[in-house]
């Protein structure tokens, strides 16, 4: 075949972040391709030096305005880890159940706004309004309610205000939890019917086999906020030795650095966590699998918007479960925890390097601070999701490109698109670049 | 009349304060049947040329950048500075903490020539700019009021009283009565305290008021036996792009 | 919450009607207004409205027409934010909220029969004309009338036809000074403080009138005081930042009085001990 | 109608639960390490009996922090004057807030008459309670006679050992004991008990700062050109809390706000500020406060001099808030010392 493509998608739409297609195809070999990223890189690392640890988590959940909660979970994690706090046992199910509310709203923005318009054959939501007004004012309903929830629980859902090193500044009161509770309850109806909108959307065929990465623990849950790094090739980690899978790389021409495991690359993400521990998923949402027909292991990367349905479905009904739980044995309000403790020194500190490891919407996120006797950051380092999966994303590409050949340019553009939304990047987080000067302890 | 055509822009940012819009739920459909959005790339496709309003978030952090805005600005009839980043530099510019070479090397090592990044700026200390959202994240009754202003064609100016004044009204205990401090008293209103209210102290975020009061402060810290350094780290998160520099 | 509606409220407004609008000035919009349903403004010069638009604003401005034009009044929007800037939008046939008139205006049984002494600077002109003119119609209430008038430049001169048949009445003086002249300038150039040593006047027959900026009270009166004119029989109408325009907001608030209310036209010798007054 | 009652202690939180029952209670409640509000209240249980002034007074349910004043529609070029107000009962209201209610009250029937204030305040029951110590160091209702009951609630609590004295001052609060069966009529006995309490408060409650109740108001005249303004000024930091939290301050601001529609919508009243710089700032940004030290004379000149002047009436009610309040600590108490000194050193 004598083809010849040139794909240059300036600024990707409908993804979060600066990124640049660049596929070149010359008499049918393909010469070029790959995600550029041009975001502005913002130095987070840098900026955090100097920086008291109890000051990390309102700096990093800057980082990204759609996972915030995630990077504050992740930036605490660490904060506590490197001081040797250990969070009480409260504490630690209301950020279980941030979280919840954290993936289920960026899945919602995902699924709806982000990934359904390529499958409906439209630009944008926007001309849904008027062809699909009851799914546009669904969604726009359902991530209201996330963000109601997270108003209540946190304060709001971009930058969360309430949710510190050493717990929460406010927790929620009895009426705070039903409040909460009977906007679950409601929004069930309405996940009903996105199961059914995701069991008529057709997803393109494809298949890569890769090396799928997420949390794995031993308990029965759905691994997100806690356990080791695991693989479906087989390796288990623990988290402090992250820098052993994540293994970043810098490449000229994206300023997100990339990663490689055990193989050439790997994925982390909805698909990672539903092919290691989709046993332990909430029962309805594996029921919701199964009408969906998915079944472990998946290679085909287009129905990571599939699985989010899926762990939407988890993810409401664990929030529920767990906000069930608050509301028989009730919340000691006592908890809350008073912003300056760190400045009056109640929580003791001490110097040492901590890692936080959560499962953000888009995959496995890890933060790592070096400390110093004072409690002042020496070092930081974050290793964002979407920075593990480009590298996969390219090699992906690299396989579509050949097999959709006989395709018309824009069809092939419009597919590389999608691909690279499939994997709900997140661009703005993953700009960060780091020589590696940590030093493991 | 034709309805105002809008484009968002970003720069750099977390693009949390576009999102602060898409959160705005049902009421997302009642501002779209006042404007014509048309250019939204976190969640949109379309793309155009021709609009009236630009509401821009994000600080200018590169060359590249500062070519950008201003081709922006020509295009324009309006454009609103959209969130701290855009409105006072933000939290990016705690960058302009460090010496810039010095960040550059820590945070690229060896391929610090990759990349160009220049000091911190807001969008007024680079263009015009005629309305601001302020807040990190804006805050939607803030950015509604805001737009109601920029699509009549009429200014708009964000009241110059400071934080403590709703905090007051939320009849939040004042973390002062506390022993910890809080920036609230030399920060711009507006936010509703939100962040009091959730139980935190305020940051700064918004920008600070015209006239703080540096004398003042210093005493009130005095008096409570606080560390200037708690206040000067805090204000160095947010209010350090517009330090000493002039608007365009 | 119960919603009950009140049949009275100071806060309502009157709709009033634009008959004709234009730009007089470089950012001076003139408006002439008529009250909807015939309803009359029945108002002393002097006095000043709260115009709103429903949905931007509300500002107090003042009446620069006569009550002795009587069918429609007339405003002059300068504009300087939100509500001025969407006034300057309006055109004939646009409707705004009026309520008022508001205020105490020029005492004219007081000055009916004496000689008088007008001082405006700047967009002090606007108000004062509402008196300048009662008093050109009524001219024979009146003893001798003197105008004098002060302004930055040439081009901030408002109302120029009607400065001309002022100018050219024989039982009016008049005198315009600028602070900054343009070439074509052929008048006085200076501070308006310079005009008055060379007005002639019998002081205890005249009173003097004075509308400017805040910064021109201070020497205006020094220099009318040097005339010997009785501070009893110096006026004043004062600016300040007013909200409710019935005494109640205290943004107008000048010691113990309210501008609003008590005000804005106030004698010299009540006020001068007020130490917020000037 | 005007009578003194008894209600037992043991009976207190089944007067309350019917009181909850009849219409919105609202009453003292804990806020935080040392802060009381006003809030609602189910039960007695979430009442704090013993508690020092709350964060904002009374007055935020008589004159709202956000108000609308008027609804407006321009298709169906409607304008309504709008009034939203509930049934209320405001219980614990000390005699200081008392007074600070009064002295709204005062102001709010000026001419022309504001419908919205005097309608809303129709719906509201006042009871009233009496402090039998001190709050704080801040307080000076003594010197402003504020720290006896002096009229303007419905029903008056004093508490007794083991019960409360209830001083019926209205035909509103006599319906309302008619509605409580286990109230009894006062005896000789626990009016003796009222009567010696009262004796005993005289000794604790003394003026707290020495100049008499008269004097203040010549002393406030004499005192625009006092240092003691530059003083403060310099310390001030425009919080606005001092004036938020006070009484009897009830400037406002008012601005139109309009639905995403952009046809309908209200004009808003809200509590506004003398402390802030835009408060009296005109266009071309003249301002006639423009220092601080200008701007804290105003608030303490409308206090104690203007008011005064105008409805013969002090505008402070002792309640100290703005001294408690003061991050700066701007202390009332000190201020007025300071200027005793420093007026009299003058003369
Ligand atoms: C008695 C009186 C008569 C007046 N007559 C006229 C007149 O005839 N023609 C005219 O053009 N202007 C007149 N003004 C001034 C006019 O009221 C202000 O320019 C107007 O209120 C500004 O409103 P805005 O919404 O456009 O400004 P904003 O956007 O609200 O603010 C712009 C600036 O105006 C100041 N300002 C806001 N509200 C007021 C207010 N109520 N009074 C004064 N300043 C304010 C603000 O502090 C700010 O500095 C008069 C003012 C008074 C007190
Ligand atoms: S908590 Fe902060 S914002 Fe609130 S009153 Fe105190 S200083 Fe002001
Ligand atoms: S309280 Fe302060 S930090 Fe929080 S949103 Fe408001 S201005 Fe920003
Ligand atoms: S509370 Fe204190 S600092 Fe704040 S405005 Fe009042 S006097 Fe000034």
């Amino acid at each position: 075949m004598s083809r010849t493509v040139k794909v240059d998608v300036q600024y990707l739409t409908r993804i979060e972040g600066h990124g640049n297609i660049v596929v070149n195809v010359r008499n049918g070999k393909l010469e070029e391709c790959k995600l550029d990223i041009v975001e502005s890189p913002r130095f987070f690392e840098g900026m955090l030096r100097g920086r008291s640890i109890f000051e990390a988590q309102h700096i990093t959940s800057r980082i990204c305005g759609i996972c915030a909660c995630a990077h504050s979970l992740a930036s605490i994690q660490a904060a506590e880890d490197a001081i040797g706090f250990v969070p009480s046992e409260q504490t630690k199910k209301l950020r279980k159940l941030l979280l919840d509310i954290e993936i289920l709203d960026s899945h919602l923005l995902h699924t709806y706004f982000l990934a359904s318009p390529d499958l409906l054959g439209v630009k944008s939501f926007v001309p849904l309004i008027d062809t699909h007004g009851t799914l546009v004012r669904r969604a726009l309903r359902m991530k209201k309610a996330c963000n109601d929830i997270c108003e209540i629980l946190v304060g709001r859902h971009i930058h969360p205000i309430s949710c510190i090193v050493g717990g929460f500044t406010k927790i929620p009161r009895e009426n705070d939890i039903e409040t909460i509770l009977n906007i679950l309850y409601e929004m069930r109806n309405d996940m009903d019917a996105t199961v059914e909108l995701a069991k008529t959307l057709k997803f393109p065929d494809f298949t890569r086999e890769t090396e799928y990465i997420a949390l794995v623990n031993d308990t029965d849950g759905y691994p997100m906020i806690e356990g080791d790094i695991g693989s479906t090739d087989g390796m288990r980690i623990n988290k402090h030795e992250y820098r052993k899978v994540t293994n970043e790389f810098v490449v000229r021409h994206s300023s997100t650095k990339h990663a490689k495991a055990s193989r050439e690359s790997y994925m982390v993400g909805a698909l990672a966590r539903f092919n290691l521990n989709s046993d332990k998923l909430h029962p309805k949402a594996k029921m919701v699998a199964g009408e969906l027909g998915m079944k472990p292991p998946i290679f085909n990367p287009f129905l990571i918007t599939a699985v989010q349905v899926i762990e939407s479905v988890h993810c409401l009904e664990e929030a529920i479960k767990i906000l069930e739980e608050l509301q028989r044995k009730g919340t000691d309000q006592k908890e809350a925890v008073i912003v300056g403790i760190n400045e009056k020194n109640t929580i003791p500190v001490r110097a040492g390097v901590g890692v936080g490891a959560v499962e953000a919407p888009r995959g496995t996120l890890f933060h790592c601070y070096e400390v110093d006797g004072t409690g002042k950051i020496i070092n930081a380092d974050c290793v964002i999701p979407t920075s593990q999966n480009i590298n996969n994303i390219e090699r992906d590409m690299r396989k579509l490109v050949p097999e959709i050949l006989d395709k018309p340019d824009e069809e092939i553009t419009l597919m590389m698109e999608m691909l690279v939304r499939a994997y709900d990047p997140c661009i703005s987080c993953s700009t960060h670049f780091l020589d590696v000067k940590f030093i493991d302890k | 009349m034709r309805k105002k055509r809008i484009a968002f822009f970003d720069f750099t940012s977390c693009e949390g304060c576009q999102l602060q819009v898409a959160n705005l739920g049902e009421v997302l459909l009642d501002v779209l049947d006042i404007v014509d959005v048309v250019m939204f790339r976190e969640v949109m496709s379309e793309k155009t040329e021709d609009y009236d309003i630009a509401v821009v978030e994000g600080s200018i952090t590169t060359p590249h950048d500062v070519e950008r805005i201003k081709e922006i600005r020509k295009k324009a009839k309006v454009l609103i500075a959209f969130g701290s980043c855009a409105a006072i530099g933000g939290i990016n510019g705690m960058k302009n903490n460090f010496d810039l070479d010095e960040i550059k090397k820590y945070v690229y090592g060896k391929n610090a020539g990759y990349f160009e990044t220049i000091k911190t700026s807001a969008l007024d200390q680079v263009v015009k700019v005629d309305y601001y959202v302020y807040g990190c994240p804006i805050y939607p009754p803030d950015f509604l009021k805001v737009l109601k202003h920029a699509i009549q064609d009429i200014p708009y100016t964000t009241k110059d009283v400071a934080v403590c004044a709703e905090c007051k009204l939320n009849e939040n205990e004042c973390m002062y009565d506390k022993g910890i401090a809080c920036l609230g008293p030399v920060t711009k209103g507006g936010c509703n305290s939100w962040c009091i209210n959730s139980g935190n102290i305020c940051y700064g975020c918004r920008g600070m008021v015209k006239e703080p009061v540096k004398n003042g402060c210093m005493e009130v810290l005095n008096k409570y036996n606080i560390p200037v350094e708690w206040i000067t780290s805090k204000f160095n998160m947010y209010n350090k792009t517009l330090e000493s520099e002039d608007k365009k | 919450m119960e919603r009950a509606v009140l049949l009275k409220s100071p806060y309502l407004t009157y709709e009033g009607k634009i008959l004709s609008a234009k730009m007089i000035g470089k950012e001076e919009k003139y408006f002439k207004i008529v009250l909807k349903g015939g309803r009359l403004l029945d108002f002393e010069p002097g006095q000043f409205l709260m115009v709103a638009i429903p949905g931007v604003g509300e500002a107090p401005v003042s009446i620069s027409s006569s009550p002795s034009q009587v069918g429609y009044f007339e405003l002059v929007v300068r504009k300087v934010g939100t509500l001025t800037s969407a006034m300057h939008k309006l055109e004939e046939g646009d409707q705004v909220g009026i309520r008022g008139p508001m205020g105490v205006g020029f005492p004219i049984q007081i000055l009916e029969g004496s000689d008088l002494l007008f001082v405006a600077g700047g967009l002090g002109i606007i108000p004062l004309r509402s008196l300048i003119n009662y008093a050109i119609d009524n001219r024979r209430d009146f003893g001798k009338v003197s105008i004098l008038l002060g302004c930055k430049t040439p081009e901030n001169l408002l109302f120029n036809d009607e400065l001309d048949t002022w100018g050219k009445r024989l039982d009016v003086n008049f005198s315009c000074i600028v602070d900054r002249a343009a070439p074509d300038w052929k008048g006085n150039v200076g501070l308006i403080t310079s005009l008055i040593p060379g007005v002639n006047l019998d002081s205890e027959r005249t009173f003097a009138i004075v509308v400017g900026p805040p910064i021109m009270y201070k020497f205006v009166i020094a220099e009318l005081l040097k005339k010997k004119i009785p501070e009893s029989q110096i006026y004043v109408s004062l600016e300040r930042h007013m909200k409710c325009g019935i005494g109640y907001c205290g943004h107008c608030q000048m010691g113990g009085i309210y501008c609003c209310k008590n005000g804005p036209v106030f004698q010299y010798s009540k006020i001068k001990n007020n130490i917020e007054a000037f | 109608m005007e009578q003194y009652v008894v209600l037992n202690k043991n009976d207190f939180d089944d007067f309350i639960d019917i009181l909850a029952k009849l219409q919105k209670l609202v009453a003292p409640v804990k806020r935080g390490e040392k802060n009381y509000a006003f809030d609602e209240v189910t039960s007695s249980s979430e009442i704090a009996l013993k508690y020092i002034p709350t964060i904002l007074p009374p007055k935020k349910y008589f004159l709202p922090q956000n108000e609308t004043l008027v609804e407006y529609n321009k298709k169906q070029n409607k304008r309504e004057g709008t009034l939203y107000s509930e049934p209320l009962t405001i219980f614990g209201v000390h005699t200081c807030d008392l007074a600070g209610i009064q002295c709204l009250n005062i102001v709010f029937s000026d001419r022309p008459m504001d419908a919205n204030y005097n309608l809303r305040k129709k719906k509201i029951l006042v009871i009233g309670l009496e402090c039998n110590e001190y709050c704080d160091e801040y307080a000076s209702c003594a010197l402003m006679h504020n720290q006896y009951p002096n009229g303007g609630y419905d029903l008056f609590f004093t508490e007794l050992e083991n019960k409360f004295i209830i001083h019926v001052n209205t035909l509103s609060g006599e319906e309302l004991i008619k509605k409580m069966g286990m109230i009894k009529p006062a005896s000789e006995e626990d009016m003796k008990g009222l009567e010696q309490l009262r004796i005993k408060k005289r000794k604790i409650f003394k003026p707290e700062i020495d100049i008499s109740y008269s004097n203040l108001h010549p002393l406030f005249e004499k005192s625009f050109n006092n240092d003691v303004w530059n003083d403060i000024g310099n310390r001030c930091l425009s919080c606005t809390n001092c004036t938020n939290v006070c009484p009897t301050c009830y400037c406002y601001d008012m601005g139109y706000d309009t639905d995403l529609d952009m046809n309908s919508g209200s004009l808003i009243r809200k509590w506004d500020s003398c402390q802030s710089r835009p408060f009296a700032t005109v266009a071309g940004g003249e301002s006639f406060r423009p220092e601080r030290a200008a701007r804290q004379r105003h608030r303490y000149m409308r206090k104690f001099n203007y008011a005064f002047d105008k409805y013969n009436r002090y505008f402070c009610t002792g309640c100290g808030r703005c001294s408690r309040t003061c991050m700066a600590k701007i202390n009332l108490k000190e201020t007025i010392n300071t200027l005793i000194k420093t007026v009299k050193a003058e003369k």
